[in-house]
């Protein structure tokens, strides 16, 4: 049914250029995916937060306060303080960076690693294909948060600039599977198209070929995965700081947050519990659901 | 008081995970000591409620000899294993030669307590000797370690190792069955050596996480965790049960001591100016307060438990460095002292176990103070252990936690890297290790005393170690739950047989 | 389960416009007029529009037509023209988006529009049936065949489940599935297209409906399965006295079955009339310019094809004036300004040209198109400059296939044993059914395949193992168009891009400045404007992006292209632009092509020489004059005779030749000569030995034993 | 078909085969082993000779390629070896916690069934109404929120509301199965609303899909009632999809317990795996790795023929 309305339509406008396509792009994504447009909206304030934390956060994130410990929400500390006397405002604020941080880097790592096998995969098919997907396979066959609490808990913590990088890897390499598995997928209808039979008949070099010309067509489906990725990451992270394998504490994670004392104060101090797990639910809530509208936009066939 | 009454079951949490062994020659971890001290005696024990004081168990009196180096037990008669068989000298041989000297295939992880120990002998079925190479002011204390479980001889011999699988013994509980990562039982042991005793029908000990052992308190399915809660804990709970429970506190402090271990191999590290900053930079007395309603962990002292004979008053404390309670002048003077050291912008990493992250934001924090940037790496236990050992990290926690406060066996790990490799701060001292061998022959307690404060604050200025906080222990306990003692130490009076419930 | 959903469709059935219909009075027709006179059908006055992210579209504009008892109606129209839409306005089945803004659709007097869904429900299937284009689609795959076409009885007849079954049995013997009562249970997977196409129409005819819509039913299928569905369709209507409106956008199919005809173009009826009429005396200058652009088996061959230039207009823009008029060669300032209404015109029928009065009097006609009428004959090969350019020997591949459940892995003999030379400037046409190995033969050309066995020759060198480097340099002289227009050229590219790509790659240029400059020329030589250069493939049209592609091909300057389907793809209107391309610029560069298709008069249009393909093998080669004139195999001449021809008086007098069966599967081709289990004089000898390609006359090789 | 089942099956091993070395590696790639979490854990003094008798018992002194080879050997010859912390069989310690993974698997996902098939048809029905905007938004807002958290609130709400807790002894579904229920339905019903937004919002997009189709088309035009169509003609189709996605999320269900059993106190394999992973227990983790791996390829193997039964295109010949 799409097909159809395509051709001729379009023909006639005149092309505009790049910068304003994109522009326009927004428009149309901003009019069709009014949720879409919202969520995306919630995530900019959450960036917004996270990137100029030194900022918006009232408080130092570590400064503990002996004197004002678990203390309830009021003017001064607007979420209240912690156990060490820490403002949990403050600490939600620099959280979403390490949320934001941690969910988008595993989630690209993840996402390129295992896009580049799949891609791979499916162009060259024949054994390096049944290789790839044989230890697809063998890393699929473990639920995610199983091989990252392992990796988590193998690899230990290595931070850099305040992010544990191995936390990272074990986030990461869970993703690379499901990466690897759906952009094959996608990858191998896009192989049988015609432009990519033409590019190998222009005599093109496979690198070109896979990163030029398939590539950017499965950006619609990357994109998808690598927010839904995101959204996922964060919860995983909150996880895995549960179980004790995920952030270290004093650096500031929603996770961790919830893990620990908070659980046990819970009566005596629910906002030390209530304000992070929003603050998760919130955010993963926000890219599902830009992960929902960027499907519903760039390829309304795709779905998984 | 009331009387106590006979029967009913004992349900308690064990929020430690599974014991690795039955055996408890072998372990010394409380998970395993909590289910498995019911079922056993040892030869001597320490009295709960007058802690530190020895009191016999399977032996009825004992002498020592005047030079100090024979030990002489008279065992009650009387005593019958839970598999009806009478308890002789040679099972208290037995199971002491096992300690010192394991056959093949059998760990003891404390021999090195019984060092000093000759040789065993059994002159009659009621009585056991003790004979030392050199004198021991601690050997009763020693003798009555709460491992030293006494054993079935006869079963030894036909298998060294079954007290690892299999649980049988003297005590006042026999075995009923374990349920790995969900229950332990054991039932009342009719014959057992002391008449009316144990008041209990049984008691089962249910494996939990800790937040669900509080969960269980708040809602009375579990009648005590004997490890504690914290007092923010405590407080949950006496919020849901209200009358229901009594807390219990151990005071002031329990025998175990949270230290970071400086890394004096570490460059930065090996200047002493520097590892005294760090001390410096510690505010006790504040953090104190804060750890005091979240954690277990809150009582501020030196290297000896506060409250035992070998501690030291507050105001003698205050001098030592990072006790003072003028900070900022304290805290000035680290700063000074880290430019001196030209380590102004000094970046570490803290080396901790998982329970205790609160530790690292400790340190962490009070460093910021001084310009000093920490991260802290919270790792699985065997990396812990095997990074620490390899002296792969800047400051690592240690903790001695023990049924004593004798600092000859506690204070082991300050003795020069070279003689003791289990000192993670790696420093070979000879003056700690004259001292240390010093204090441990003389019998004058109060002479002994002064080498020990000797050498507490020589490890403190040198900055081998920083002392963080001691052991509290917080401990709900139903209400109904009778006889229970809040000893200073986790470790004693774990037997049981003094509980009944009332009804 | 059921109640659930029985509880939620209460909601939505309940809403009497499931489809959209609002009607402008919304005053319900009288139930069941018995005694009836006017037409079966009538729709007056139509308008459907369309709500889409940008704006309303105004699919159907004021259609009108009638269709009587008995009577076999074809809707034409180009892609897009609204004869979709017309035909699911008329069952009530547009989609969501869909709404009827105006008109009336009557059917024996009671006007649907105002029916509610359940009388709507009644008359669906029971009255009116409807068969759809792709029969692979429009099958429930879950369900069995009988199920499916016993539900419809069940549902208007009451029948019971034995009687139900015992009818559908009947009702696929009626259309021709042997073995029907072991069929039913099977489910549409075990079916080949073309009898899953009589499966629809079993289902179609289960409640004997009075009128039957077949939107582009055979579309889908080869000539020879579509021949023989069309002819089953004909015999049934006419047996079973059903009215039937064919909705195809081929013209000998119309010619061959319709009584009446009905055009369409953007989304108003151009012209209707008796078929006669329409074909041989066209009042739409529309029509006649269709007509003259189709190309034709049974007139002379002319030189160039007749194309219409430009686009159909964009529906979702006001639409002023007659809507043909910008592409109309003879359009006058009044066709810019007025709507022509439908007018009476002498031939009986109807027209809405303003000028249909002029064409009947023979003072306008259709004139050629932009390239100026070519003389016939002006560039017939003159004298071959015989220099093989390609030579292919005993090219053979084998696909082994990995069956999914079950069965041992299969081999698909795509290609056998073929061989053939194509000489410099030449153009080889090839033809064949679906699946029988056409643009395997051309990929295998290309190296986009790796040849089983066999040996492919370019320019006297052996390519057929040529490594990385040389591959790299034989790209450069041999380059591909394929066939579909949307699929060849990466969207994610701009046009001008895809263009310098290789230009770049294999520094045919260098410099920013020179390929800007090549890729303009280039674009000019294909008829585009230099400024589509950063437009995407999204943004321009079907022939747009056909020239695009080859423009693309043409960068390498090669000396040799496929061309697999470039034109099938297309409508008639384009293809011709496309083909008339494809000629000047083989006349120009001297470039050979192997010109892939399945429309055989396409391919004589282009082609010197014409090879037949049948289940991977060669089954004639020959110069077109012969082979079109003088076809020798069996199986060429029944495809010839299968495919009709926009002539009614002709197709109308042909006897039916039909091709037996179905095409046989390849993974178990028949042994002997692949054809024989379709071949009309075939013997127990065809299957014993593959026949050879022998050389029956000067030039003409054909493999057959029977010759 | 057996040739089929038999190439399918080698695969199967080849991938377990892959998940052990996998593993086993991993478990291998940094230094400390059992022992020192075993005896250094309670801050005692334990000599290194002691340490080392025990490596030399476990057999953690030899060379990894030996010690793998053994364990590959054990594998083939199905058994796991035994437990570094407790010395007991492997196999032993998984088969007693078992049960109650695997109860509350079955009940999460049988309450994710429920819950989700009507909420997913009701979705697609009402395409783009309120309703399906509703629910579309709140199964996106159920996926948000982190498990634990949830089972942590759920489990503070019963205490501090009813002033209940669950059980914390785990009764046996068979001596008192509604013993049984009051203490497992918790979790169960944290997963398994969980698992149901996740179903429900593939069911509503296969639907969606299905009810774009040809066939569908076709059986209006055959007059088929709005409601027939859906119960017959594209549910089946839709379902196809979404019985994929219930193997899949069950398959995975037996290691995504680790957390909801951990908030329950739930003594399953999820616990073992965290406990194991604690101790460094190399055996035990392998062999739970192994289980889930098994359980995995298996549940999704039974799908595969389950889908072929269901599927007529994709029927066993
Ligand atoms: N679902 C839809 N949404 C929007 N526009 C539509 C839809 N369906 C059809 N149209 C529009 O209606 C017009 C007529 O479409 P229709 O399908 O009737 O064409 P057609 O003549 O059947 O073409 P074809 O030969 O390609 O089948 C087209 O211009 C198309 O843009
Ligand atoms: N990659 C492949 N793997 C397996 N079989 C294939 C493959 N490509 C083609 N085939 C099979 O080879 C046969 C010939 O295919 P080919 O595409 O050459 O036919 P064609 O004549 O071009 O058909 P059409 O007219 O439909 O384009 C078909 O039966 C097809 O199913
Ligand atoms: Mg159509
Ligand atoms: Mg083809």
């Amino acid at each position: 049914m799409e097909a159809m309305a395509v051709p001729f339509e379009r023909a006639a406008r005149p092309a505009g250029r790049r910068g304003l396509r994109w522009l326009k792009g927004i428009g149309r994504f901003a009019r069709e995916q009014p949720l879409g447009l919202a969520s995306a909206l919630i995530i900019l304030v959450i960036l917004f937060a996270g990137v100029f934390a030194v900022w918006v956060a009232p408080y130092d994130p570590l400064a503990t306060d002996f004197a004002k410990l678990l203390l309830p929400p009021d003017a001064t500390h607007w979420a209240g303080t912690d156990e060490f006397g820490r403002d949990i405002f403050s600490r939600l604020v620099y959280g979403a960076r390490t949320a934001l941080i941690l969910g988008i880097c595993s989630s690209l790592l993840g996402g390129i690693a295992g896009g580049l096998l799949g891609v791979t995969s499916a162009y060259f098919g024949g054994w390096v294909d049944t290789v790839l997907q044989r230890f697809v396979d063998i890393l699929l066959s473990l639920p995610v948060i199983i091989l990252a609490l392992i990796v988590a808990a193998v690899l230990g913590r290595h931070e850099i600039y305040g992010i544990d990088a191995n936390l990272m890897f074990a986030v990461a390499i869970p993703y690379m599977p499901k990466a690897a598995r759906v952009i094959r997928a996608a990858a191998l209808t896009v192989r049988t198209m015609p432009y990519i039979d033409a590019a190998r008949a222009a005599g093109f070099s496979h690198p070109r070929i896979v990163l030029g010309h398939m590539a950017p067509n499965l950006a619609a489906p990357w994109l998808v995965l690598v927010s839904a990725f995101t959204a996922q990451t964060i919860l995983l992270e909150a996880a895995l700081s549960y179980l004790g394998v995920g952030v270290t504490d004093p650096t500031p994670s929603w996770g961790l947050m919830l893990s620990g004392v908070a659980v046990q104060s819970f009566s005596q101090a629910p906002w030390t519990v209530i304000f992070p797990g929003l603050a998760i639910s919130l955010t993963v809530f926000a890219f599902s659901l830009l992960g929902d509208a960027l499907r519903d936009t760039l390829d309304p066939k795709f779905r998984h | 008081n009331a009387t106590p009454q006979r029967g009913g079951n004992l349900v308690f949490a064990v929020s430690l995970g599974e014991p690795a062994t039955f055996d408890c020659h072998a372990a010394g971890s409380l998970n395993v000591m909590y289910r498995v001290a019911p079922h056993y005696s040892t030869l001597l024990q320490i009295d709960a409620a007058h802690y530190p004081k020895v009191v016999g168990d399977l032996a009825e009196s004992w002498t020592v000899s005047p030079d100090g180096l024979v030990y002489e037990f008279k065992l009650r008669p009387n005593v019958k294993f839970h598999d009806g068989t009478k308890l002789t000298s040679g099972d208290v041989r037995a199971s002491f030669e096992r300690m010192r000297n394991p056959p093949q295939g059998v760990l003891s992880v404390r021999k090195e307590l019984l060092a000093d120990v000759a040789s065993i002998e059994t002159p009659d079925a009621g009585t056991v000797v003790f004979r030392l190479e050199k004198p021991n002011v601690s050997m009763l204390a020693l003798l009555a370690q709460p491992y030293g479980c006494i054993y079935s001889e006869a079963l030894l011999k036909s298998d060294p190792t079954y007290p690892a699988k299999k649980v049988m013994g003297t005590g006042p509980f026999k075995f009923v069955s374990y349920t790995p990562g969900a229950e332990w039982v054991g039932e009342r042991f009719p014959d057992y050596f002391r008449p009316g005793l144990p008041h209990l029908d049984g008691f089962k000990a249910i494996s939990l996480t800790p937040p669900s052992a509080v969960n269980a308190l708040a809602g009375g399915q579990v009648m005590v965790d004997f490890r504690g809660v914290s007092p923010l804990e405590a407080d949950r709970i006496v919020s849901t049960r209200g009358k229901d429970v009594q807390i219990f506190e151990a005071n002031p402090a329990i025998s175990t001591l949270f230290m970071a271990m400086i890394n004096t191999q570490k460059p930065a590290l090996r200047d002493p100016r520097v590892r005294k900053a760090l001390a410096l930079a510690l505010d006790h007395w504040e953090g104190s307060k804060a750890m005091e309603r979240s954690t277990t962990l809150s009582v501020v002292g030196g290297l000896a438990r506060p409250g035992s004979e070998f501690a030291r008053s507050n105001a003698e404390l205050e001098k030592l460095p990072g006790f003072g309670r003028n900070v900022d002048a304290a805290r000035a003077e680290a700063r000074r002292l880290l430019a001196e050291a030209g380590q102004a912008n000094l970046k570490l990493t803290f080396l901790n176990r998982k329970p205790w992250p609160f530790l690292g934001v400790y340190l962490i924090d009070q460093f910021r103070q001084i310009g000093v940037t920490m991260v802290q790496e919270q790792v699985e236990d065997s990396q812990f252990f095997a990074r620490r050992r390899a002296g792969e990290f800047d400051l690592a926690v240690e903790y001695l936690p023990d049924y004593l406060d004798d600092p000859t066996a506690k204070w082991s790990i300050f003795v020069s890297h070279e003689k003791n490799p289990a000192n993670i701060a790696r420093y070979n001292d000879p003056k700690v290790d004259t001292l240390m061998e010093e204090q441990s022959r003389i019998g004058d307690p109060a002479k002994r005393l002064v080498v020990i404060r000797q050498l507490e604050e020589y490890i403190l200025t040198q900055g081998y170690t920083l002392p963080l906080f001691w052991g509290r222990r917080t401990t709900v306990v139903d209400s109904r739950l009778q006889g229970y003692v809040p000893a200073p130490t986790n470790y004693v009076g774990q037997d049981l047989s003094q509980f009944w419930i009332k009804r | 389960m059921v109640a659930f959903c029985e509880a939620m469709m209460a909601r939505v059935a309940d809403e009497p416009s499931r489809a959209g219909r609002h009607t402008p009075d919304g005053r319900h027709a009288p139930f069941g007029e018995r005694c009836y006179n006017g037409p079966l059908l009538s729709v007056q006055g139509l308008h459907v529009a369309f709500k889409t992210a940008r704006g309303h579209t105004e699919a159907l504009t004021d259609v009108s037509f009638e269709v009587d008892r008995n009577e076999v109606v074809a809707v034409v129209g180009e892609s897009g023209s609204g004869k979709s839409v017309t035909a699911l306005s008329i069952m009530g089945l547009l989609p969501d988006a869909g709404h009827v803004t105006g008109g009336r659709i009557n059917f024996e007097g009671r006007d649907l529009l105002t029916l509610d869904a359940k009388a709507m429900r009644e008359i669906r299937g029971r009255d009116i049936a409807m068969i759809f284009q792709d029969p692979m689609t429009s099958l429930n795959p879950i369900l069995t065949v009988g199920y499916q076409i016993a539900e419809s009885l069940r549902i208007h007849k009451g029948m019971s489940a034995d009687q139900a079954r015992q009818r559908a049995a009947e009702l696929l013997t009626l259309v021709g599935v042997p073995e029907a009562e072991s069929r039913l249970d099977q489910y549409p997977h075990q079916f080949s297209g073309g009898m899953r196409q009589r499966v629809m129409i079993a289902i179609g005819l289960a409640c004997d409906p009075k009128l039957i819509i077949a939107d582009e039913p055979t579309t889908a299928l080869d000539v020879t399965i579509q021949a023989q569905i069309l002819e089953l369709m004909k015999d049934l209507s006419v047996r079973l006295g059903i009215a039937m409106v064919i909705i195809t956008h081929n013209l000998g199919v119309v010619a061959r079955y319709a009584d009446r005809v009905v055009v369409m173009y953007a989304g108003r009826v151009a012209e209707q009339g008796s078929a006669e009429a329409v074909f041989f005396r066209p009042r739409h200058l529309y029509t006649a310019g269709l007509l003259c652009s189709v190309p034709r088996l049974d007139s002379e061959r002319r030189a160039r094809l007749e194309a219409i230039e430009g686009l159909p207009p964009d529906l979702s823009k006001a639409q002023e004036g007659c809507r043909f008029a910008p592409r109309c060669p003879q359009a006058v300032a009044a066709c810019l300004r007025e709507v022509p209404a439908l007018r009476p015109t002498d031939t009986g029928g109807l027209s809405a040209c303003l000028r249909a009065d002029e064409l009947a009097d023979g003072r306008v006609r259709w004139v050629g198109n932009a390239y100026g009428a070519a003389q016939p004959g002006q560039n017939e090969p003159a004298a071959p400059a015989r220099k093989v350019l390609v030579r292919v020997d005993g090219l053979t591949r084998h696909y082994a296939v990995q069956s999914s459940w079950g069965g041992p892995n299969r081999t698909v003999k795509a290609v056998s044993d073929v061989s053939f030379t194509i000489d410099v400037g030449e153009t080889l046409g090839l033809v064949g059914e679906s699946g029988c190995g056409k643009s395997t033969v051309g990929r295998l050309l290309l190296r986009l395949e790796e040849p089983t066995a066999g040996r492919i020759e370019f320019e006297g060198r052996d390519v057929t193992h040529a490594g990385h480097g040389e591959l790299r340099a034989l790209r450069r002289r041999f380059q591909v168009v394929f066939q579909d227009p949307y699929a060849s050229l990466n969207p994610r590219k701009s046009i001008g891009d895809i263009i310098a790509e290789p230009l770049r790659v294999h520094r045919i240029t260098s410099g920013a400045a020179a390929t800007r400059e090549r890729v303009d020329e280039l674009l000019a030589q294909v008829s585009l404007r230099p400024d589509l250069h950063d437009r995407f493939p999204h943004q321009i049209s079907g022939g747009q992006r056909q020239r695009v592609g080859i423009a693309r091909a043409l960068a390498m300057e090669p000396s040799f292209i496929v061309c697999d389907e470039a034109v099938s793809a297309l409508d008639v209107s384009i293809q011709g632009q496309i083909v008339n391309l494809l000629a000047d610029l083989q006349e120009k560069h001297s470039i050979a092509y192997l010109f892939i298709a399945h429309d055989l008069a396409v391919v004589r249009h282009i082609s010197t020489r014409v090879m037949v393909m049948y289940l991977g093998r060669v089954m004639e080669v020959a110069s077109r004059e012969s082979l079109y004139r003088e076809p020798l195999h069996p199986y060429t001449r029944l495809l010839l005779e299968a495919a009709p021809t926009p002539d009614p008086v002709k197709e109308k007098q042909r006897e039916a030749a039909l091709i037996r069966g179905e095409l046989p599967s390849p993974f178990a081709p028949p042994s002997g000569c692949p054809f024989r289990t379709r071949c009309p004089v075939a013997d127990a000898e065809c299957s014993l030995t593959v026949p050879e390609l022998r050389e029956v006359r000067p030039g003409h090789r054909v493999a057959c034993l029977k010759i | 078909m057996p040739r089929y089942l038999g190439a399918k099956l080698l695969q199967l091993v080849l991938t377990l085969a892959g998940v052990a070395a996998l593993i086993f590696l991993l478990l291998r790639v940094l230094p400390g082993d059992v022992v020192e979490a075993k005896y250094l854990a309670e801050g005692g003094n334990v000599s290194e000779e002691v340490l080392a008798a025990e490596r030399t018992r476990l057999g953690l002194d030899r060379p990894t390629h030996e010690q793998f080879a053994e364990w590959m050997g054990g594998l083939v010859r199905l058994e796991l070896g035994r437990s570094m912390w407790t010395g007991r069989p492997v196999a032993e310690e998984i088969s007693s916690r078992l049960a109650v993974t695997m109860e509350v698997a079955v009940m999460a996902t049988v309450i994710a069934i429920v819950i989700a098939v009507p909420l997913g048809i009701a979705s697609a029905l009402a395409h783009g109404s309120w309703l399906d905007q509703a629910i579309r938004v709140l199964t996106v807002a159920w996926l948000s929120v982190p498990a634990f958290w949830l089972g942590m609130l759920v489990l503070l709400g019963l205490l501090l509301v009813f002033e209940w807790g669950p059980p914390i002894e785990h009764i046996s579904l068979f001596e008192d199965p509604l013993g049984n229920l009051t203490q497992l339905i918790w979790p169960a019903l944290v997963v398994g609303a969980r698992m149901s937004a996740m179903i429900a919002r593939m069911l509503r997009s296969s639907l969606l899909e299905v009810l774009n189709e040809d066939y569908i088309r076709t059986a209006r035009s055959k007059g088929v009632r709005e409601s027939t169509i859906v119960a017959r003609h594209a549910l089946g189709n839709a379902l196809l999809p979404a019985v994929t996605v219930v193997g899949m999320e069950f398959a995975f269900l037996l290691g995504g317990l680790v957390v909801t059993e951990q908030v329950f106190n739930l003594n399953g394999i999820g616990k073992l795996l965290i406990q194991a992973v604690g101790q460094n227990d190399f055996t035990l983790i392998q062999g739970l790795v192994m289980l889930f791996a098994v359980f995995f390829v298996s549940v999704n193997f039974a799908t595969d023929l389950l889908y072929a039964a269901l599927d007529p295109r994709v029927r066993l010949r």
